[in-house]
């Protein structure tokens, strides 16, 4: 027994050692830049959204925080921070707590196989959107334990709605994903903007690098597959027109009805970080990620950080647009669309390019 | 908990120049509670509407108190609703201010004499910080109450801080 | 058709149940038995020639003589006819048959009136106070209602 | 395009139909705010740019102290009740002054309070008033943070005023009196009633 | 010891802690939400075996699908106020002794059995292999599987279609 | 064995350690359907003893043949176990329904 | 200091079982959410206790009074008929000057007056305007409802011009006390009847636009078509009126087939609910019943500035308003609906009883019998587009 | 390969440290005063009936028990799109019939109606007794007698 204790002390330094190995700073270091960049876009984010939607409805917006309020998101943030934290006496206190991480978690942990540029891949597994896909469904975990635990009608319907609405459009968005992996042949985003590179004209959206032949019988496919996989994915990041569990004119706030201060803080972070991710996920499998379209011309790791970005956002702003335009869905109306909408035509798309590719 | 609260006797330069950058988010980002009794809210809806746009001064409306910095009484509270009132008031998280708006929540307003169902005035029930005049008020008297409520929480300081009920 | 003819028509039908009348008023009334309400507004619903479909108002008074009144005014959407219709009741019992079985619309208005006057009306569905709180003491509307000086630990008066 | 009746269609067209129309009706949609997002904004920035009123606007009450001649009239008027005033009768050996529009004052006006508070601003006081001495302006940004402070006070007069004309006032009835119990008296025949009485006010107050 | 083992224990410790909660838990809410992480563990554990795909498609199936199933089963049938939210177990005492001797032997026998083992292949990504494979050798499983996971499709919604009322 | 190699055991995780991780778990998951009353524990407990043979496949599959075939038969086992936990929910909904409980005992009670 | 809670009298409450509070007990799957009085989508104060069964409602306990202001105590505390309209203003907040005129109709049939034709055509304009004033906000909100945001802005962009229109006209913006009592309170202002036409004209093309933008999206559409249809004849016997009456395809306007005033000069169209996208009476047909109503009161405004003639807008505005001993009904059509006033008089300056019978109160308590078995996003179209004002429910 | 998941596990750690230090952050900028009044669930201002925590109807529980179904048939169908263009024509007969089976089985549930929202027809309320028709259109701007 004295030596087990022994032992055991003796291995503190063994891990410190091993922590301190270089390569797991390396590590942490190549974690870190994603979780910045959740920052820098959120803001960024949350001052376009508003903006954009004022300006949609002929008003202004932020006018006093900084130059035409630019410096709202920090005000917000910062206001977040101080905000008392209430947990209600009658929630299931340990869940309540528990729900934000694994929302934050579910939605972060997909960040690592984003290539942000052809040099810097949180990981380079080579299972990418698969694993992302999955990850995802870490959050929709979170949602129900912070509906349920909440303890609050509101909030439970909402995490009901939402656990309805992400389990649904799992099957779209995957199925769609199918399509590309089966066009470019491997489930790593960075390969697959590898694939990509070289121009618009080799983008899956336009039928990808193939003979032109092919290309044209492929893009009417591709394109359905990704308008159906973007509209699948705003409903997985509760956009509006599917922006049922937080339907306001509903549901309250939905499932962060009982959230305060900084928890609700990070359940937002969260949703404008799923935002980004899914714009980004379609992106890199159908406009080339991180690739110029101008072929060679600006091309490069550093713009294509500058390129996954924009089209990124580009796709980000989109959403923000179709949310001040469009009304919201009911949710049985959202599982139609779903289920006997995009399901059908996904299929018919997979047995078309599945033809196309090996005749 | 709330490490910082209530903890400070008197302000050193430190504590006044982070009072100040906590206190500019707080007044720059006051998120208002969805709430609007009578016809007072419909210059409160008219006041977040295109002409007037009370989210320039970063207001934002959100439905549930927990989430909600300032309170807008606009309207008639009645006495059904005032217990409903001070629950809302109550399960907003602190920081938490309250804009009377309009003659009704001031104090009755028309109806302080005969009103056997209306409450004489919000702050019976809860604590009001800025009293916006009028029936309705403007939405411009509006964004005024808004900046005062600034100019108070402006002025407010780590050392003490507002009482609760 | 006039409001002569309802009221013979009415008077044919139910006898003594109607009361009193005052046809040559702008807006002719007649004053119903309270007891004889129900069957009285089903036949004035239902008859063909009647057809009195649509009840535009329900109002209770209190005619400060220890009287509570309710008055009724139908319309009928088929012929384009009006008619007023007016029950007593003495305040200390104020006990009229409820219609809303017969208009759907009665119901809300009859509880308005059972909260403001304090009306009973027989047969309705679900009397409960329906513009003051449930426990909310008197019946505002009535002409000696003296306003409570505390409700619920909140001061009233100002 | 839009009012093809949803009967006519098979359950396949209707399908695609929706489709097809959800899409394209979105997309209109669309273009419209994607046209707004560049239309000029409508917002009236406040604090820098402000509104200029109408002249009727109806904001916050003025009482030009100096005309009000204490008729009472407005008081009358306001369905809310919530103006307050308190005359002193003046002596005859005063002279109060006459107002702008020429009436003759003959009241002290110690008292004049509206609670702005409680105002409705419904202007039903202004009417009436025979001296247009209370007004309705266009100020409105006039936010407190007690509620005391929304009770207004008009009148000029200080207390020590308000002190010597209750005590003229008090000498003169007295003297009335005196005189009245001497005339009294004196002869059977009654006095003449004193000459400072204004005429009560009417009871109602026909607009206008 | 190196980083592996550290890892190996702290996913292992994971898997059994929650998997404990998940058996232990008097609150069945628990029960399913602890689930969440003993599958999460054991998803690492896939890792550290080398299987990739694997430990994806059990975060994929497992937790995004199973266990959202499973929650909702249990809000759809447990009503969690006051004491019905405990549910009740039965036979504690022989059910202990049974599983730790079951748990006994089986550990026992683990350890002490010295097992075949080949040379560690090299590691690399599974999934297109398990593509080939399951196209391949075991393309008639895999063609099976598909019919039952057909008949599971009808059964399911068979038997949980609600009635339709009249 | 004594403490130190047990020590020195632990520091070196091999197949052993994956089939004791795996024992254990199995055991946990017995122990949910021995005596858990609730058809969706129970269920719970079946999720536990599949991955328990899960990891011993898998674990089989790297150290002893060093092929792919026990991952195949994995997968094999996840497909089944969303098949039955499909099958098994639905019948726990339609007992529910017929019974309005989940209990074991008690729809052993109720269906006579 | 309020007690800090209030106990529920409500309800009975026992351990796992629980009532609504008309007593009917819960079924197992059931569960009793309280909609409001704080819920974005309740329009104000109203309180919906909805039984939810998973999404489904149940049932519907509509609890008003949450604005209860005692409009009909103060009409009979006033000291004079006059002093009633700023409380009828503050009755259906929205529609003040719909408020307005029916009172001061009643009013005037009391006294048996007559206005000069220049008020009516000044009442018919301002009506008019408030009518469309008072339409966009109900499609606004009912956009917001449907989880459309931007509708209800552009809608109170163009109300605000209107708002413009009335404050030049009397100073006020929202709460006008113009209409008097045989009279208004002022004439229209210089270069009123331009800014009027100017707005028409503005006006015009932003209809299309929110047609554009929400009517006639597929989305919306699916939202609203075949969602609480109210029939014909239910409609009636609950009493509903305005366009709530109209969308069920009753071809009824009190402007026209129980005429006050000047309409019966102009010329223009009753709308009704045709279920166009689904059935009659859905509530897709009570919304675009409003929508084509805006377009008619246009064409009403544009007829009456064409046509408005000169003359004093206060010679017939009594001195003193002291009716004989009687009672009159009068009912208006208010964008809500049918907005009635029972007034009794008894000889003296101040009505000794005034009910007001308004079109939202009637309205509202069709409500629970339409939505029985629908979803809780349909309860929220649904009362959305019964365009209640609680002010008016409650008074 | 492990360090590629071992750089997964970071972004897990690293979420999870910073939510942590997010909420420690507040923790000591924050007021704490609770009171029981504030930690009432909040329910629109009334007091809740009841709990949340109650049966709840999953109207979509057929359509999870289905999502089941297709979740694993993704599973599977990732591997071989990933090898799909290498093994070519054989590649898509095999898996043509693996998805037609299963689409069989969608179209089943489709027609059956699974796959839609467990919803009862709303309820159209009614008047107790047949209406006679209204006339209509009524004719226009003639007075009703009064
Ligand atoms: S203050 Fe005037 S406008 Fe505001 S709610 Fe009261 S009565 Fe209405
Ligand atoms: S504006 Fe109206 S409420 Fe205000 S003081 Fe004048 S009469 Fe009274
Ligand atoms: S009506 Fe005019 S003069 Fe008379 S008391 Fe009022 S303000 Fe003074």
């Amino acid at each position: 027994m004295e030596e087990l204790g022994k032992t055991i002390l003796k291995l503190i330094p063994v891990i410190g050692d091993q922590l301190a190995d270089i390569s797991v700073l390396v590590f942490v270091i190549g974690a870190a830049p994603p979780l910045i960049f959740i920052l820098l876009y959120a803001l960024v984010t949350l001052y376009t959204e508003m903006k954009v939607s004022a300006h949609i409805q002929d008003r202004v917006a932020y006018m006093y925080t900084g130059y035409h309020g630019i410096l709202q998101p920090v005000a917000d943030i910062l206001k977040l921070i101080q905000k008392e934290d209430t947990v209600p006496d009658s929630a299931d206190k340990t869940l309540f707590r528990l729900a934000p991480y694994l929302v934050f978690i579910g939605t972060y942990a997909g960040f690592a196989v984003i290539p942000f540029s052809s040099a810097y891949m949180g990981s380079n597994i080579n299972l990418g959107v698969f694993y992302l896909i999955a990850a995802s469904s870490i959050v929709v975990i979170g949602l129900l334990m912070s509906g349920w635990a909440s303890n609050n009608k509101w909030s439970l319907l909402g995490a009901m709605r939402s656990a309805a609405q992400l389990v649904s459009y799992e099957v779209p968005t995957a199925l769609a994903v199918l399509v590309a992996v089966m066009i470019t042949g491997s489930l790593n985003l960075n390969e697959v903007s590898k694939f990509q590179d070289g121009g618009i004209q080799n983008w899956i959206l336009f039928g990808g690098p193939m003979p032109i032949t092919q290309k044209l019988l492929l893009l009417p496919f591709t394109f359905i597959t990704f308008l159906i996989l973007f509209l699948a994915g705003m409903a997985e990041v509760n956009r509006t027109p599917f922006d049922l569990p937080e339907a306001e004119s509903e549901l309250v706030q939905g499932f962060n009805t009982e959230y305060s201060g900084m928890k609700f803080a990070i359940f937002y972070l969260a949703e404008y970080a799923n935002m980004f991710l899914v714009s980004a996920v379609a992106t890199s499998l159908f406009l080339g990620g991180w690739s110029s379209p101008f072929g060679s011309f600006m091309s490069g790791p550093v713009w294509g950080v500058f390129w996954f970005v924009m089209k990124g956002m580009f796709f980000v702003f989109v959403q923000i647009w179709m949310r001040w335009t469009l009304p919201r869905l009911r949710v049985d109306q959202l599982m139609y669309t779903s289920w006997k909408v995009m399901t059908p035509f996904l299929f018919v798309c997979i047995f078309a390019v599945g033809l196309i590719l090996v005749l | 908990m709330g490490l910082l609260d209530y903890k400070f006797e008197n302000s050193n330069v430190f504590i006044t120049s982070v009072e100040n950058l906590l206190n500019w988010a707080r007044l720059s980002s006051l998120f208002q509670m969805q709430f609007g009794l009578a016809c007072c809210a419909i210059e409160m809806m008219a006041a977040s509407a295109s002409n007037f746009d009370i989210m320039r001064f970063g207001v934002i409306p959100r439905a549930t108190p927990r989430q909600t910095d300032v309170m807008i009484v606009a309207g008639t509270v009645t006495l059904k609703m005032a217990s409903r009132i001070k629950r809302l008031y109550d399960q907003m998280a602190e920081p938490r201010y309250v804009i009377s708006m309009g003659s009704c929540s001031n104090c009755g307003g028309p109806y302080w004499e005969h009103g056997y169902h209306v409450l004489k005035g919000v702050d019976r029930v809860i604590p009001v910080d800025v009293y916006v005049p009028g029936c309705p008020p403007r939405p411009e008297a509006l964004l005024e109450g808004i900046m005062k409520l600034q100019e108070k929480v402006r002025k407010e300081s780590l050392a003490r801080k507002k009482q609760i009920v | 058709m006039t409001p002569q003819e309802i009221h013979d028509g009415l008077k044919a039908k139910f006898g003594d149940a109607v009361v009193e009348a005052k046809l040559d008023a702008p807006q002719p009334w007649i004053r119903i038995a309270p007891n004889k309400m129900k069957s009285l507004c089903f036949f004035l619903r239902d008859d063909a020639s009647f057809q009195l479909d649509y009840m535009m108002c329900l109002s209770g008074v209190d005619y400060n003589d220890g009287n509570l009144g309710v008055v009724y005014h139908l319309f009928s959407m088929v012929h384009k006819h009006k008619i007023v219709l007016k029950a007593n009741c003495p305040k200390d019992n104020p006990l009229v048959q409820s219609v809303s079985e017969v208009w759907g619309t009665a119901n809300w208005h009859e509880r308005e009136a059972y909260d403001m006057f304090g009306i009973q009306f027989d047969g309705h569905p679900d009397l409960r106070r329906i513009l003051c709180p449930d426990d909310y003491p008197g019946f505002p509307l009535r002409k000696d209602f003296k306003v409570p000086e505390f409700y619920n630990g909140m001061k009233v008066p100002y | 395009m839009f009012d093809i009746h949803y009967s006519s269609l098979t359950a396949v067209q209707t399908y695609f139909r929706n489709i097809w129309l959800a899409l394209y009706t979105a997309l209109i949609g669309m273009r419209l705010t994607w046209r707004h997002l560049f239309t000029p904004a409508v917002t009236i920035q406040y604090p820098d740019v402000k509104l200029k009123l109408p002249e009727r606007a109806r904001n916050r009450l003025y009482v030009n102290i100096d005309d009000c001649i204490g008729c009472d009239q407005c008081s009358m008027a306001c369905p809310v009740d919530c103006i307050t005033i308190e005359t002193i009768k003046g002596t005859p050996d005063q002279d109060l002054g006459t107002t702008s529009t020429g009436n003759k004052k003959r009241l002290h006006v110690p008292v004049f309070d509206i609670d702005i508070a409680k105002c409705c601003y419904c202007g039903l006081c202004v009417y009436p008033c025979p001296t247009e001495c209370i007004v309705m302006t266009d100020v409105y940004e006039f936010s407190e943070f007690d509620r005391r402070n929304l009770n207004y006070h008009y009148s000029a007069m200080t207390p020590a005023e308000i002190a010597v004309a209750k005590e003229k006032l008090r000498k003169y009835d007295e003297e009335q009196a005196a005189k009245k119990a001497a005339a009294a008296a004196a002869a059977p025949k009654p006095p003449a009633p004193a000459a400072t009485a204004t005429p009560p006010p009417k009871p109602e107050t026909p607009p206008n | 010891m190196d980083l592996f083992s550290v890892i190996f224990y702290v996913f292992a410790v994971i898997t059994l802690g929650a998997a404990g909660i998940v058996v232990f838990s008097r609150n069945i809410v628990h029960s399913a939400f602890a689930l969440l992480f003993a599958f999460f563990g054991v998803a690492g554990i896939y890792v550290l075996l080398m299987a990739d795909f694997l430990a994806i498609t059990q975060l994929m199936i497992y937790v995004g699908g199973i266990l959202v199933l499973l929650i909702f089963g249990v809000m759809l049938t447990q009503r969690q106020i006051a004491v019905d939210i405990k549910t009740g177990t039965i036979q504690t005492i022989p059910a202990l002794i049974i599983v730790s001797a079951l748990a006994g032997t089986l550990v026992g026998m683990f350890w002490v059995t010295v097992w075949r083992t080949s040379g560690i292949p090299p590691v690399e990504p599974t999934a297109s292999k398990i593509g080939e494979l399951l196209l391949t050798t075991y393309l008639l499983p895999f063609e099976v599987a598909s019919v039952v996971l057909l008949v599971a499709l009808i059964g399911a919604a068979m038997i949980a279609r609600r009635e339709k009322k009249a | 064995m004594s403490p130190a190699e047990f020590l020195q055991w632990l520091k070196t995780p091999g197949l052993n350690h994956f089939l004791i991780l795996s024992a254990l778990l199995f055991s946990l998951g017995i122990y949910a359907i021995l005596s858990r009353r609730n058809a969706i524990m129970v269920l719970m407990g079946i999720e536990l003893i599949l991955n328990a043979a899960n990891i011993n496949f898998i674990a089989f599959s790297r150290y002893s043949t060093g092929t792919l075939d026990g991952q195949i038969v994995a997968i094999f086992v996840i497909i089944l176990a969303a098949a039955e936990v499909a099958i098994a929910l639905a019948i726990v909904l339609n007992i529910y329904q017929t019974f309005n409980t989940v209990n074991v005992d008690e729809i052993n009670q109720l269906k006579d | 200091m309020i007690e800090s809670r209030v106990l529920p009298t409500d309800y009975v409450t026992e351990p796992g079982r629980f009532r609504t509070s008309t007593g009917k007990t819960l079924k197992t799957d059931e569960m009793i959410i309280n909609m409001g009085p704080q819920h974005p989508s309740t329009h104000g104060v109203l309180r919906l206790e909805i039984v939810v069964d998973g999404e489904i409602v149940v049932d519907v306990i509509p609890h008003i009074g949450y604005l209860h202001r005692c409009f009909e105590k103060h009409a009979e505390h006033m000291t004079n008929y006059q002093q009633v309209i700023p409380y009828a203003d503050r009755m259906d907040y929205l529609a003040s000057m719909n408020n307005d005129w029916g009172y001061a109709l009643a009013v005037e049939k009391l006294l048996k007056l007559e206005v000069p034709p220049r008020v009516e055509y000044i009442r018919v304009i301002m009506a008019e305007l408030q009518r469309i004033a008072s339409h966009l906000i109900a499609l606004g909100t009912f956009g917001i409802d449907m989880g459309a945001f931007t509708p209800f802005l552009w809608c109170f962009r163009d109300r605000e011009r209107i708002l413009d229109l009335f404050e030049m006209t009397c100073g006020a913006r929202l709460l006008y006390n113009y209409i008097w009592v045989g009279g208004v309170s002022h004439d229209l202002p210089a270069r009123f009847v331009e800014k009027a036409k100017d707005f028409c004209k503005y006006f015009k093309p932003n209809i299309v636009e929110l047609n554009n933008l929400l009517t006639y999206n597929e989305i919306f559409i699916k939202r609203t078509a075949n969602v609480g249809v109210l029939p014909k004849d239910v409609a009636i016997n609950y009493a509903c009126s305005g366009p709530m009456l109209r969308g069920s395809g009753v071809n009824w306007d009190l402007r026209r087939d129980d005429p006050y005033s000047m309409y019966n000069k102009f010329e223009w169209d009753v709308q009704v609910g045709k279920g166009e996208m689904g059935q009659v009476g859905d509530v897709w047909d009570r919304y675009i019943v409003k929508v084509r109503e805006m377009e008619q009161s246009v064409r009403i405004i544009e007829q009456a500035l064409a046509a408005i003639p000169e003359g004093n807008v206060q010679q017939a505005i009594p001195k003193r308003i002291r009716p004989d001993h009687g009672e009159v009904y009068v009912r208006t059509e208010s964008p809500r609906g049918e907005l009635g006033f029972y007034i009794v008089s008894d000889g003296s300056t101040s009505p000794s009883r005034v009910k007001a019978r308004s079109p939202a109160f009637v309205n509202l308590s069709v409500v629970p019998e339409i939505a029985h078995g629908c979803m809780i996003a349909d309860l929220v179209a649904i009362v959305g587009s019964t365009d209640i004002v609680l002010g008016e429910v409650d008074r | 390969m492990l360090t590629e998941f071992g750089k997964i596990l970071i972004f897990f750690i690293l979420g999870a440290v910073f939510v942590a230090g997010g909420l420690i952050t507040s923790w000591i900028l924050r007021p704490n005063r609770p009171y029981p009044e504030k930690n009432r669930p909040y329910e629109c201002g009334e007091e809740p009936v009841g709990n949340a925590w109650v049966r709840f109807n999953v109207r979509f529980y057929v359509i999870a028990l289905i999502f089941l179904i297709f979740d694993v048939e993704v599973v599977v169908l990732f591997p071989w799109a990933l090898v799909y263009r290498q093994l070519g024509l054989f590649a898509f007969v095999e898996m043509a019939v693996f998805l037609l089976i299963l689409i069989v089985g969608f179209a089943y549930v489709w027609v059956k109606g699974d796959l839609d929202w467990d919803k009862p027809k709303p309820v159209v309320p009614q008047v107790n007794r047949p209406m006679q028709t209204i006339q209509e259109p009524v004719v226009k701007n003639e007075p009703v007698a009064t």
